[in-house]
């Protein structure tokens, strides 16, 4: 059998497969469904300083290329988070806590009290593509200001700090570049494509309640893996590679991209809540065959020359 | 990827079921298991989830009882206004022995009227209860009456059938006969109750679940119970009484539309 | 029958469709067939200055969420498809001639060369995502350069001009506006995205010659759909909605976001030649059944309050 | 959508048919019709049309002339090499008549070998004609003789069975025998040729056109044909004679991979 653990930033993983953010996750028993699932590790719905209640619904559809969601960054902000996530150690596999944040302050705040509960390691998103005042809609994509709340969150923090960037920016390896140079201890790639927009030709009105989503899925795939192919080239530390991952080949993909471990969400809804142990079984059998032993063997394999 | 995109249709009827409680019915062929539930979608306001109440080869057909804006607006629709719905969803009853009874407490009697139709066409002895506070806001007289289906009413003011609530007419119904099995759908400190009474009688049940249901196919977690972390959408809404039973949360607490939990 | 016709610009199209650029069009005869197939009007393929061999194979994959292109812009260069595209005007609808450039200067060149062909109108592209040197990969998409090559084009020639814009831009309706600015009588929107890259994982190399390629097909739609959306509300000249297009209700949605006109390309592997003709009888289809006698029924329909 | 990446494996054999000329036999479950072509793919180098010359239900094999960079490279591989393919693409030749003739130049030939093993499993009764500018780069002599397939071998110099050309062979056996259909591929100017020959003769044929392909399933338009714009790789590569002397470029032009035209 070969050998898929992982130690990532000293999370210790049974397999590459994390839960990505946003994808159930906004509750303690909701994460132990992804860890008996199989999951490595796994991601909570990111964290706002404030309550927020999101978008009407449709908040996610399905559709022939992959999946549109504008959740909206649902949550019950921080401060009514630490009782959710008090006795997380339990869950049986490290525990991300993902922040989300408006602004630098949002972020040293987030950090601050997020680093008190029992999180693993945190993640900051810095990429959400379709909610107003966050992510790429509030400018948080470039690089100083990557650089900036990096390095105040890891002040905040004694945890490892991962850094989730989007797939829309033309300065991807610059941001990547960026957060590594704030003192990130990993990046995740990536969050949602687009936004995208499907129509209701009867009613004539866009499907999602917020009127445009982010694609992950299908759809997403070989972005994600174009993405994480040029990160690995541009920093030193570890890539969460994520994006339309759901079968052991796929994860394979990743990590010859570059990846040390993979994001998975949208697949859930696909092959269900245990599709992380599928997919371990899935690269299990392929590194089998291939004569691999230990998953170290596939990391960058694409960029040998 | 398995996907769907929301089902837009003209409404075909719309029934005055009671006080503030509308069915509509959509020209749309789709297969149903009863029990199961849709996103139904009002274009450009919201989608929420609701139990699939009519079925035939052509239509299918959901019961609203307006209770908040986006239900009221629902219920306001006429016929000819375009409705959508996402699904159907969830897994749905399971028909077991010769005997049943099937508790419907306000709305909820949506969700088990198609139910009650299946059993009736299996030939299964069935008891339909159906409660409500009071005679104007009673559900399916008229339809159970239609389907030759055995009911006893309940309301909680008296003012049509057995004065009181319906969980005490289960309780004297498994003293008088020998039932197979409960099926329950309602208010959940109701459900509770039947739960438990069905647990003490040693008689299963069948529990229909609400929680806040955002994506209603298992994706965004909003509806997972504690602790064990099932996804009312996907694992139920339908879990036997003893599954409800475990549910660390049922009768207690739910979540709303950010997390933040409502205790009951 | 509802009535498909559509006048853009001047080109009179027998219905919405039009064949994408780089799909066929490389030779006036492979733009013939698609007129056969039902095209309301053809593009050719981009023309550039100097000839381009394009990346070695393959150039173009088609995976579970779509499809993938590093084409490369091979072309003979424009002073050699004069021949070419000599007597393109008896093809049996409007011929766009499309064209891409490194700079301004490239742009003026082309403009005036293709101008003395038989193009009804050229259509310039400022948004390749996967060609060093070309596109948004040369910087050529902000505001500033959009308007400056736009009146350039308008300067060099007395046909409509079209621009053709990239999903993977921040500033979207920026340059939308700026192209309207710089004189465009329409707005193509979009040219592919990401680029995306996969990994075959046997052989551990990227499978496309030229490693990344534009997304396009069921990926884009989204999208696309949301750029037309956009672009829409942000200016008044016409608008060719190109992105994942297949089947008459693609089409309508495309419409209802505010597209004139429906750019379709990747579509011709899955349906064929005669996509064309399918697409415009769905169309005519679902019109007849929601009782539109007119596509200009259609048009921005998403938009209405 | 429909769609498809290539299929990557470890080359299971290679076999020296001629000087320059090998075959490389992959390990592929795939379905082929005979005159189907596949995109030959050399990871990391570039990817090329090549006709399928060998086919049983566990592998799948191709013959590769070496003419410059790409086909060098792949002449180079040894067994256990990591080799791909997209396809098999194309129409591929229709069997048509009890009497044929399959007439193959240079590696032509190898597209013609599966025809001619169905042809034999069918019954049909078939000459072989391949050709060769001299003996040590005729194709297939073994593989004919333990097929047991009738063949007759020319080649330019002489050096080997008839001296001449495969299509003055041909005439000769229309001549000869009555004949119903004729199957050719090699140099353009050949097939050419075979199918002006059939078109006085009144017989008809299917003529395997090579034009410059990129995708090989209809997208990229390198392979479109003045003036129909046929696609060689979807229309195609397999034309009937009268089709292809429609062609306006048959035997007069071609396109590189920049579209610029190139006469024979
Ligand atoms: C599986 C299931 C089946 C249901 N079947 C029916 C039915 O057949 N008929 C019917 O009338 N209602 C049904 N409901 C409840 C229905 O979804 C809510 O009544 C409706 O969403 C209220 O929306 P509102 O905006 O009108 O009221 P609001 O003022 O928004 O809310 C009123 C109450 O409805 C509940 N609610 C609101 N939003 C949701 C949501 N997204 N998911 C779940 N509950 C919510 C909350 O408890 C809230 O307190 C069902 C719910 C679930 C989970
Ligand atoms: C349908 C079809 C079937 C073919 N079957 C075979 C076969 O069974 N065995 C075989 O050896 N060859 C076959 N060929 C030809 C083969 O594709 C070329 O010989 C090969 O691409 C040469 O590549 P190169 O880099 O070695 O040579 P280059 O130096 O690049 O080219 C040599 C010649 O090959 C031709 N060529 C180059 N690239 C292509 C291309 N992408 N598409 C078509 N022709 C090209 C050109 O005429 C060129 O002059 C076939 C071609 C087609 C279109
Ligand atoms: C329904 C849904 C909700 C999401 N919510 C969040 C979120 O709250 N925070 C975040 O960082 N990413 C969020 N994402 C992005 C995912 O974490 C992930 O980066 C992306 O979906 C790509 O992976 P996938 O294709 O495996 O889903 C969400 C994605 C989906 C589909
Ligand atoms: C194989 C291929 C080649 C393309 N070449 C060009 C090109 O030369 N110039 C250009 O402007 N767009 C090019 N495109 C983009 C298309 O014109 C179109 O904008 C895009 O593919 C989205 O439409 P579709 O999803 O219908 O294909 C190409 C697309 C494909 C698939
Ligand atoms: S409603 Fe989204 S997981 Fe159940
Ligand atoms: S090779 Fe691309 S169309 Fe034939």
């Amino acid at each position: 059998m070969p050998d898929l653990s992982v130690d990532l930033c000293g999370l210790k993983m049974a397999n590459p497969t994390i839960l990505a953010s946003g994808i159930l996750g906004i509750s303690r028993a909701s994460l132990a469904l992804a860890v008996r699932g199989g999951a490595g590790a796994v991601t909570t719905k990111s964290i706002s300083v404030e309550p927020r209640k999101g978008h009407p619904a449709p908040i996610i559809i399905t559709y022939s290329g992959g999946m549109l969601n504008s959740v909206g960054y649902s949550n019950p902000g921080i401060d009514n988070v630490a009782d959710e996530f008090a006795d997380v150690r339990d869950v049986g596999a490290p525990v991300i806590g993902s922040l989300t944040g408006r602004d630098e302050e949002d972020y040293a705040i987030l950090a601050e009290k997020a680093g008190r509960l029992g999180f693993d390691a945190l993640e900051i998103v810095l990429s959400c593509p379709h909610t107003p005042g966050y992510g790429t809609m509030a400018g948080l994509s470039t690089p100083e200001i990557t650089e900036r709340i990096t390095r105040r969150v890891k002040a905040a923090t004694s945890r490892p700090v991962f850094v989730k960037l989007s797939p829309n920016v033309m300065a991807l390896t610059e941001l990547a570049k960026a957060a590594e140079a704030g003192g990130a201890n990993a990046i995740t790639a990536v969050n949602t494509a687009g936004p995208g927009m499907i129509i209701d030709i009867k009613s004539r009105r866009p499907i999602l309640g917020g009127r445009i989503g982010g694609l992950s899925g299908d759809a997403l795939r070989p972005i994600a893996v174009r993405c994480v192919f040029e990160i690995y080239e541009a920093v030193k530390i570890p890539i969460i590679g994520t994006g339309g991952v759901s079968t052991g080949e796929h994860a394979a993909e990743m990590l010859l991209a570059g990846a040390t471990a993979v994001g998975i969400g949208t697949a859930v809804h696909d092959r269900g809540a245990d599709v992380f142990r599928k997919v371990a079984e899935e690269l299990s059998a392929l590194m089998e065959a291939e004569g691999l032993r230990s998953i170290h063997e596939m990391r960058g394999g694409a960029h040998e020359a | 990827m398995k996907h769907e995109l929301p089902v837009t249709a003209r409404i075909a009827r719309v029934i005055l079921e009671a006080e503030g409680i509308r069915s509509v019915i959509l020209p749309v062929r789709t297969e149903v298991r009863p029990g199961q539930f849709a996103m139904l979608w009002l274009p450009g306001v919201d989608a929420k989830p609701v139990g699939i109440s009519y079925h035939t080869p052509e239509t299918v057909g959901f019961t609203v009882s307006a209770v908040g804006p986006w239900s009221e607006r629902i219920c306001a629709l006429r016929e000819g206004d375009l409705l959508g719905f996402l699904g159907p969803y969830g897994n749905g009853f399971t028909l077991r022995g010769r005997r049943i009874i099937v508790i419907g407490g306000g709305y909820g009697a949506a969700s088990l009227l198609l139910l009650a139709e299946e059993a009736l066409r299996s030939g299964l002895e069935i008891t339909m209860v159906i409660g409500a506070r009071t005679e104007r806001r009673l559900l399916y007289r008229r339809r159970a009456a239609d389907l030759g289906l055995p009911a006893v009413f309940a309301t909680d003011d008296g003012s049509f059938g057995v004065a009181g609530r319906t969980s005490d007419v289960l309780e004297r119904i498994l003293v008088e006969q020998s039932v197979d099995t409960v099926y329950a759908c309602g208010p959940e400190m109701m459900e509770k109750k039947v739960a438990e009474i069905c647990a003490a009688a040693g008689v299963a049940s069948q529990i229909s679940l609400e929680r806040h249901m955002k994506c209603g196919f298992g994706v965004c977690g909003a509806c997972c119970v504690d602790r064990s972390g099932a996804r009312v959408c996907v694992e139920g809404p339908v879990f036997s009484g003893e599954e409800a039973l475990r549910i660390e949360e049922f009768g207690c607490y739910h979540r709303d539309g950010s997390a933040a939990k409502h205790f009951f």
